[in-house]
């Protein structure tokens, strides 16, 4: 039992630092990606750590009508996408996921929107009020798509732990699905794209101040303080990847201690985790941000789709 | 007098209560009015002293006299005198035409009739025949008060009703028993005055007697 | 004797208070003889709640006969305390001479002996002469200010309860008349115990014509909708002492009235009383809502609502049972304790805003806090909120309704003391809160008036949170000279 | 030890036993005392407000230990009964009651603490000793209501609670706006009050007692579909104190009406009351539970949950928002008590227990931290005297403990990890994806859709939560007021920390909470299952294979990485420097017009929302002399109460227009008076003869 516990916490750990290392680099792929798509050669896959490193130096400046709120989000985003990391699987079923079911890291997830949506708004400049308003506005119905998604794969597989959930998909293998797989796989897609402020729901390349969401809260970051809240970020894409890949196609993930099966599931999601980033990509070069108000349309009907999801496992 | 004899007289005199009402209805003039009053009172006085005299109830005959020195004599004199005295316009002034009036009146004695029915049905005193007949002039004095205009009209019609309420306590029961009888003399003669008081009153304050200014209050 | 003695009190009162010139004496007298009145009241009522009935001569009294003299002299003795402050601000102000003010005295004690005969004697016919006394001797009171709406007011009510105390007559009459018949029956006898005894014999196609002309008759002294017109416009008029008395004490004299013929109905022809009783309480209630809401002078809202809760009382009596009667009995005391709070707040109100106007009336409970508290209390007790005593019969009318299986009459009922609740909070809300009206100075009118205020909170307080033992009892008892009416 | 331990236990409970009745008394004695004495001391508002608060904490304390050994060890009977017209007046206090009581007893003691300061705003232009007497009567009106046996006794308290709070909610009547919500109030519980009335008339009709036990006992004599009225009457009307749509409307004009210290009360407390009487009779008096009538309070629940929530988006005025968010709790409540009842109907006990045990939960919760967020609101009026969001701003730097202590309200409120919010929430989740296990199509319908709309109502929370705390405390101040906003007194600082605290304190240690709950649960159902709930730290619903969770774990992880990335940041970038600097203006300096407001904030919800909202947007021009300088541009936005238009405005025209068309008999003419009595004559005549 407490061998466990031990066992559990050190593979939760070791994939927690795995995604915080990881992170930046599957960004700067993606970012690598768009560059070829548009016929650019593209900054090297590598910056984001060159971005991360030259920040983290750096002083920063905060404005003077901030309050304590501001100084204190980045290490809550840190903080709480760390706390998730223990909890996705990643390459390896083992994780914290007894601590934490998915509901708690989807409400986790929210802690981070919380107070980043709060340090928008604390400077009182109006493109930070505008980027967390619509942050709220997007995050409002992906959130509730998002669980109920994850719920689908719950009901299905009669947990709500997440590593379960890879555990009991990636061992019983395609029998249990169902349909309702597939509509929660594209309610969470879509989620997926929203919750990371991806194109068409934003457009994490702009900085042009009236179609920003996600930048218009760091607008006001600098230094220390935007190194972390940019890392924090690009960790929850990876986390979002990580439970795509391992919630929805879990098959490769090591389910045991064996040196081979945790040699597959490092490949498989590696190789899963870079797929989902070439889609990423590929939405974003093929298409172009959606107007704010026809945002609306595609995530209700992610959510439609995502109620069908429960539904038709109820129904079913 | 023979037995027979007597109950027609008795029933004739009811019928002349009941006429002189629909002739009240026809009345157009306040004085008038006044007079048919005095004439049925003085009927139902005469009906009052004959069903004494064929039952032999000796307070009876007290009521008799009662109603003709109080109904006949006294209350027709404080409504003239106060008629003179405040000067009241001279016309009645009913609310609903007095041919459709006479109409209605017609029914009203229908109708009392139709209540009386059943009672005289299964009754056995003779005079309950007259019950529909005083249910109808109750009815017809409570159109009356209701049809009229002028506060003093509706003291008459009042006064008709209580004549018809006689015309039953007498002929059905053969009389109340004294003390209520007494009682009620003495109310009626009251409420009079004090509606006279009133009618001064009213007439001081809104210088006129016509109830249709009387509308104040209201919601 | 203590009958004849509770009878002379108010008399020799109102002579002395008349013919001495002299304001206190007029006021001490009154005082006087009420609170004797209302010790004589409680003597008499212990004597026949251990004794039974008394009965001699033209003179009866039983439990309900009791019952309704203590709610008489309770409530005449604190409509006398209230006058003092009422009519002496009226006099102050020079709104009355003396000599208005002693008359004044004089027809309030009148007007208090003629109910108490209404209720004492044991002759229908000399109880019908005493609720004609009644009207008289009110119709003064109601005409006191002699302007030209209280005149109006006061001619209306002479002319519509004269009209309707005949029919009441005719039926008296009738009732009389269906005795003639029975056999052994003392041939010029119009005593109430008499026509009991031998109920079951009377001549029942006499009795229903007598009992729907003494409906129709006492119940427009009741206030029985459509009957009812008067009620609103003498209420409005009257000094505020006297709308009390009228709202609280002679509607239930008529009541009683119609009682004592209901019992002898339902011993003759069972469920023809009740059945009216619960067209007219069903009809009242429902017309009295639609008033109420549209009410816009607080003293006509009021009598409105006398109007509802004699419709609620005749609910009471129309389901019938123990629980009907008891709802009804105790109605009739909750009723005329809490409306006489009622209208003494108004006429303190009135005085101090001198409108009886509710869009006039704003900010009460700043400009007076007390009257103010009192006021919404009596307001939040008319309207049937617990603690207070009304509650507690209106849940017992439920009770009865729901018990009885009556499930339209009931929903009804609710319906219509809900929307009543509703209106009447409106318009109290509007008069106590908000901007106070402009001109009027802050702080109570008269602190004397609070005191008699403060004794009838407190016991429709008491009744409401305990219904005291003794009371318990004595209106079972009441309840069981009922047909139906035992426990 | 285990046996040493019992000993203690027993004789405990003996000694407590004896005092329960000694402290119930003395619960009411010094309450009665207090208001009679603050009455008395009016003249002198310091030492009357001090009376009040102190017997209001004192009798808090008393009911607090009282409640406490309650739900460890049981009901007692508390106090002679009194014979009336109406059986016995009896005043027991069963688990579930002691529960509620300590909730009750527990949101008053912080009540009185923050009251002490709060209260000397209203200093010679309101009445202390009013205040302070109703407060006093309002507790014990509220211990009653808890404790009554009876049927008619219960409901004078249930009265008395309502009226008590109109008239606290009229403490302030001369303010514009205060009267038409405190009657609006008024009028709704009193409707809600009469359906209550006959439900339970009805039932002791057929049982033939005024005993709540004895109805419990004797529900078999009461037919089926009796029952289901019952169900339907009590539903309306407690839902109508509970704040249940479409019956909600009074609640977010009534509780923002109120002085704050009040509202904190009425949405913290006073919305239980109603909570745990539908708990006693659905699940005590009225027989064994139909499944309809958990579909029908789960509906209602989740829909009541959404409406609540989107108004509280639209809000402006602080204290309506949290009035509002309290229409959405009230609404996830009753999404959990339609889970139990649903359950229970079906006889899975045990699941049924977990959503009692949530349901339970999440009213503690929600009266700890919406009774801290109306002391913050409070607190925010006391500084600046205005309710509108949009003129406040910038409060989080002059008055830094409120804005904590209202930030980590709206964190519970939010449900976010590891507060108590979340953890009641959590368990709710939970208990509804158990319903899987139920063969019932209309279940299997409805049920998705309520996991549905809680989910979206959970973050539509979050929204609410970030904008409410957006706009008060964050940025610039945008009006004067603001400007010069200050930190509240000591004492109300104490009152909201200690509530700050406790929002803590559920979450972090609900694995040692929950048991507890799980007895008072055991008491309505009849199965404990704490054994499954908690196990350590972690707590799970029933099967620890479906989930568990460890909020104190979570906390512990959440500082440990926070602590880790303070001191690795430090290690490698060296000391934190910080400039300050203006705030990014493109060039034009910023004033209080240009920041987000709240209205901004929420606009594009409003929008995606629209056909609920209902909302009307006017934008005016207003020109100079030339048609081509505009000197004003106004925008207004209106919303209409979908509820309010389509149901209660017509209802009162309907009712208004049919009084006016009965009203003209009253016409004035004495003529036409007569004619009525003539007419009712001859009717009565020829149909009754």
């Amino acid at each position: 039992m407490v061998q466990d516990v031990l066992l559990n916490s050190l593979f939760a750990a070791l994939q927690a630092v795995t995604m915080f290392a990881l992170s930046p680099l599957i960004i700067g792929i993606i970012r690598k990606v768009k560059a070829w798509f548009q016929s650019r050669k593209g900054s090297s896959i590598w910056q984001p750590y060159y971005d991360l490193a030259k920040l983290l130096r750096k002083d920063s400046t905060m404005s003077k009508d901030a309050s304590w709120i501001s100084r204190a989000t980045p290490y809550i985003a840190i903080a709480s996408v760390g706390v998730v990391a223990l909890m996705v699987p990643f390459f390896t079923t083992y994780s914290l996921g007894f601590v934490g079911d998915l509901i708690v890291v989807v409400y986790l997830l929210a802690l981070f929107r919380f107070f980043m949506v709060l340090a928008g708004m604390d400077a009182g400049s109006t493109f930070g009020g505008m980027g967390s308003s619509r942050e709220m506005m997007v995050s409002s119905i992906v959130e509730p798509t998002m669980l109920l998604a994850i719920f689908t794969m719950a009901l299905i597989t009669g947990t709500t732990t997440l590593s379960s959930i890879s555990y009991s998909l990636a061992v019983t293998g395609p029998d249990l699905v169902r349909p309702a797989l597939f509509l929660a796989l594209a309610a969470f897609f879509i989620s997926l794209l929203a919750e990371n402020a991806r194109v068409p729901v934003d457009n994490p390349a702009t900085h042009l101040e009236l179609t920003m969401i996600h930048e218009g809260m760091l607008l006001e970051y600098s230094g220390k303080q935007l190194a972390l809240m940019e890392w924090a970020s690009w960790t929850k894409f990876l986390l979002f990847s990580a439970i795509l890949a391992n919630v929805f196609f879990p098959w490769g993930i090591a389910t045991d201690l064996s040196a081979l099966g945790m040699a597959v599931g490092v490949i498989a999601i590696i190789a899963k985790v870079l797929v989902i980033a070439l889609a990423v990509a590929l939405i974003e070069s093929g298409t172009s941000k959606m107007r704010l108000f026809r945002l609306p349309n595609l995530l209700t009907e992610s959510f439609t789709l995502a109620l069908l999801a429960v539904m038709s496992f109820y129904i079913l | 007098m023979t037995q027979e004899l007597l109950t027609d007289t008795i029933n004739g005199l009811a019928a002349i209560v009941l006429l002189t009402s629909f002739f009240l209805v026809a009345n157009t003039r306040m004085h008038q009015l006044v007079r048919t009053f005095t004439l049925q009172s003085l009927a139902l006085g005469l009906f009052a002293f004959f069903v004494a005299y064929y039952t032999g109830a000796e307070h009876i005959y007290l009521v008799a006299v009662l109603t003709i020195i109080i109904k006949a004599i006294i209350i027709p004199r404080f409504l003239d005198y106060t008629i003179e005295k405040i000067q009241v316009k001279k016309e009645v002034e009913p609310l609903v035409g007095i041919p459709l009036s006479l109409l209605i009146c017609t029914g009203l004695a229908f109708i009392g009739y139709y209540i009386a029915e059943p009672v005289i049905a299964n009754g056995n005193i003779i005079t309950k025949n007259c019950l529909a007949i005083s249910v109808a002039v109750v009815l017809i004095g409570f159109y009356l008060m209701a049809s009229r205009r002028k506060a003093m009209s509706e003291v008459v019609a009042l006064l008709v009703i209580e004549n018809g309420l006689f015309l039953a306590a007498i002929s059905i029961t053969y009389g109340m028993p004294l003390i209520v009888e007494l009682g009620i003399f003495f109310d009626v003669f009251v409420t009079v005055l004090i509606m006279g008081v009133f009618v001064f009153k009213i007439n001081r304050t809104f210088e006129t007697l016509d109830t249709r200014f009387m509308r104040r209050l209201r919601d | 004797m203590m009958i004849e003695l509770i009878l002379l009190l108010p008399l020799i009162a109102a002579a002395i208070s008349y013919f001495v010139k002299q304001q206190h004496v007029a006021e001490a007298v009154s005082m006087l003889s009420g609170v004797l009145q209302f010790i004589l009241a409680l003597l008499i009522a212990v004597d026949v709640m251990q004794n039974g009935a008394i009965q001699y001569g033209l003179w009866y009294a039983d439990e309900l006969s009791v019952f309704m003299l203590v709610i008489i002299t309770f409530l005449g003795s604190m409509a006398v305390a209230y006058s003092f402050s009422y009519i002496g601000h009226d006099r102050e102000e020079h709104e009355i001479s003396g000599l208005q003010l002693r008359r004044y005295y004089l027809l309030l004690q009148l007007f208090l002996f003629t109910m108490l005969v209404v209720v004492l004697t044991n002759n229908l016919g000399i109880m019908w002469i005493a609720i004609e006394g009644t009207t008289l001797t009110s119709a003064f009171l109601v005409g006191f200010y002699e302007k030209d709406t209280s005149l109006e007011a006061a001619w209306k009510y002479l002319i519509i309860c004269s009209v309707g105390i005949s029919m009441a007559l005719f039926g008296v009459v009738l009732t009389y008349a269906s005795s003639v018949d029975v056999a052994g029956f003392p041939s010029d006898s119009l005593n109430w115990t008499d026509l009991r005894s031998v109920a079951a014999l009377l001549d029942p196609t006499f009795l229903r014509i007598a009992f729907i002309f003494i409906l129709i008759g006492y119940g427009t002294k009741v206030g029985f909708v459509p009957m009812h017109t008067w009620l609103p416009d003498a209420h409005s008029q009257a000094p505020s002492p006297i709308s009390a008395m009228l709202s609280g004490v002679l509607l239930n004299c008529a009541l009683y009235g119609i009682l004592r013929f209901y019992i002898i109905m339902q011993l003759s022809v069972p469920g023809f009383a009740p059945d009216l009783l619960l067209i007219f309480g069903v009809i009242s209630l429902v017309m009295a809502a639609a008033f109420i809401i549209l009410a816009k002078d607080f003293k006509r809202l009021l009598a409105y609502s006398s109007i509802e809760h004699m419709g609620i009382i005749a609910l009471g009596f129309g389901i019938g049972g123990f629980l009907g009667i008891f709802a009804g009995l105790l109605h009739m005391l909750n009723h005329a304790l809490t409306k006489c709070l009622m209208f003494f707040g108004a006429g303190n109100i009135l005085q101090k805003y001198n409108t009886r106007s509710i869009a006039e009336v704003r900010g009460l409970a700043y400009i007076m806090p007390i009257t103010a508290a009192l006021f919404l209390l009596g307001a939040l007790a008319i309207t049937g909120s617990p603690p207070f005593s009304i509650f507690l019969s209106e849940v017992m009318v439920l009770q009865a309704g729901l018990g009885a299986g009556s499930y339209l009459v009931v929903a009804i009922y609710l319906f219509a003391i809900l929307v009543i609740f509703a209106a009447f909070m409106y318009h109290v809300s509007k008069m106590l809160f908000g901007k106070p009206t402009e001109g009027v100075v802050r702080g109570e009118i008269h602190h004397v008036s609070l005191i008699p205020m403060a004794i009838l909170l407190v016991s429709i307080l008491v009744i409401g949170l305990f219904l005291p033992q003794q009371l318990m009892d004595f209106i079972t008892k009441v309840a069981a000279l009922f047909p139906g009416g035992s426990r | 030890m285990m046996v040493s331990s019992m000993g203690v236990q027993s004789l405990g409970r003996e000694m407590v036993g004896m005092y329960s009745q000694s402290l119930f008394q003395a619960l009411i004695i010094i309450l009665l005392i207090g208001a009679a004495c603050a009455a008395i001391l009016h003249k002198h508002a310091k030492l009357s407000r001090s009376v009040a608060c102190s017997a209001v904490f004192i009798s808090a304390s008393a009911g607090a230990w009282l409640a406490i050994d309650v739900i460890l060890n049981g009901p007692v009977q508390l106090g002679v009964s009194l014979a009336t017209f109406f059986g016995d007046w009896t005043v027991s206090l069963d688990q579930i009651g002691g529960y509620f009581l300590l909730m009750v007893c527990m949101i008053m003691a912080c009540v009185a603490v923050y009251s002490l300061g709060y209260l000397k705003e209203y200093d010679g232009k309101y009445d202390a000793g009013l205040m302070g007497g109703l407060l006093c009567l309002f507790f014990l009106s509220l211990v009653l209501v808890i404790s009554s046996n009876n049927i008619i006794f219960f409901l004078i308290s249930w009265e008395l609670m309502s009226v008590l709070s109109f008239l606290l909610v009229m403490y302030e009547g001369r303010k514009e706006g205060v009267a038409p919500a405190g009657l609006l109030y008024l009028i709704m519980t009193h409707v809600g009050t009469a359906f209550i009335t006959v439900s339970f008339l009805l039932m002791a009709n057929y049982t033939g007692s005024y005993a709540f036990s004895d109805i419990a006992a004797g529900w078999a004599s009461i037919p089926m579909d009796v029952r289901s009225v019952c169900f339907v009457f009590l539903l309306i009307g407690f839902g109508t104190k509970a704040g249940m749509v479409p019956v909600h409307i009074w609640l977010p004009a009534a509780h923002p009406a109120a002085p704050s210290n009040i509202s904190a009360l009425m949405s913290g407390v006073m919305v239980k009351m109603a909570l745990i009487m539908m708990v006693r009779s659905f699940f005590l008096y009225l027989g064994p539970v139909q499944t309809w009538w958990g579909l029908a309070i789960l509906l209602i629940g989740s829909i009541s949950a959404l409406v609540g929530v989107l108004n509280a988006l639209k809000e402006t005025d602080i204290k309506s928002t949290l009035a509002y968010s309290t229409v959405e709790n009230m609404g996830i409540i009753f999404i959990g008590l339609g889970a139990s009842l649903i359950f229970d109907s079906y006889g899975l006990t045990a699941f049924a227990a977990l959503a009692l045990i949530a349901t339970l939960f999440h009213a503690l919760n929600h009266a700890v931290f919406k009774a801290l967020l109306f002391l913050g609101a409070g607190s925010v009026l006391h500084a600046t005297h205005t309710r509108n969001m949009e003129a406040m701003g910038g409060l989080a730097k002059r008055m830094p403990y409120t804005s904590a202590a209202v930030l980590i309200g709206l964190l519970s409120m939010a449900a976010i990890p590891p507060l108590g919010g979340f953890v009641s929430e959590w368990l709710l989740f939970q208990s509804l994806l158990l319903s899987a296990n139920i063969p019932d199509i209309l279940i299997k319908i409805i049920i998705p859709v309520s996991i549905a709309l809680l989910a979206l109502t959970g973050a539509l929370a979050a929204t609410m939560a970030v904008r409410f705390f957006g706009t008060v405390f964050l940025a610039r101040p945008r009006s004067e007021r603001a400007e010069d906003a200050h930190e509240s007194p000591r004492s109300m600082l104490i009152g909201m920390g200690f509530l700050a605290i406790m929002c803590f304190v559920l979450g972090l240690a609900s694995f040692a909470i929950l048991p507890y709950i799980d007895n008072v649960s055991a008491s309505v159902l009849g199965v404990s299952i704490t054994s499954q709930l908690v196990d350590g730290i972690f707590v799970s619903p029933i099967s620890s294979d479906f989930s568990t969770m460890a909020p104190l774990l979570i906390a512990v992880l959440a500082i440990g990485i926070l602590g880790l990335t303070w001191g690795m940041v430090r290690m490698y970038g060296g000391k934190q420097v910080v400039r300050e600097t203006d705030t990014w203006d493109c060039g034009t300096p910023l004033g209080p017009r240009n920041e987000y407001t709240g209205t901004a904030f929420s606009s594009p919800l409003v929008r995606i929302f629209s056909p609920i909202y209902r909302s009307q947007t006017e934008i005016r021009t207003e020109f100079t002399a030339s048609p081509y300088v505009k000197k004003r541009i106004t925008y207004g936005l209106r919303f209409t109460d979908i509820f309010e238009k389509y149901f209660y405005r017509p209802l009162v025209r309907f009712i208004t227009a049919v009084s006016k068309r009965l009203a003209v008999i009253q016409t004035g003419s004495i003529q036409a008076y007569l004619a009525y009595i003539f007419i009712m004559l001859l009717l009565l005549l020829v149909i009754f003869r």
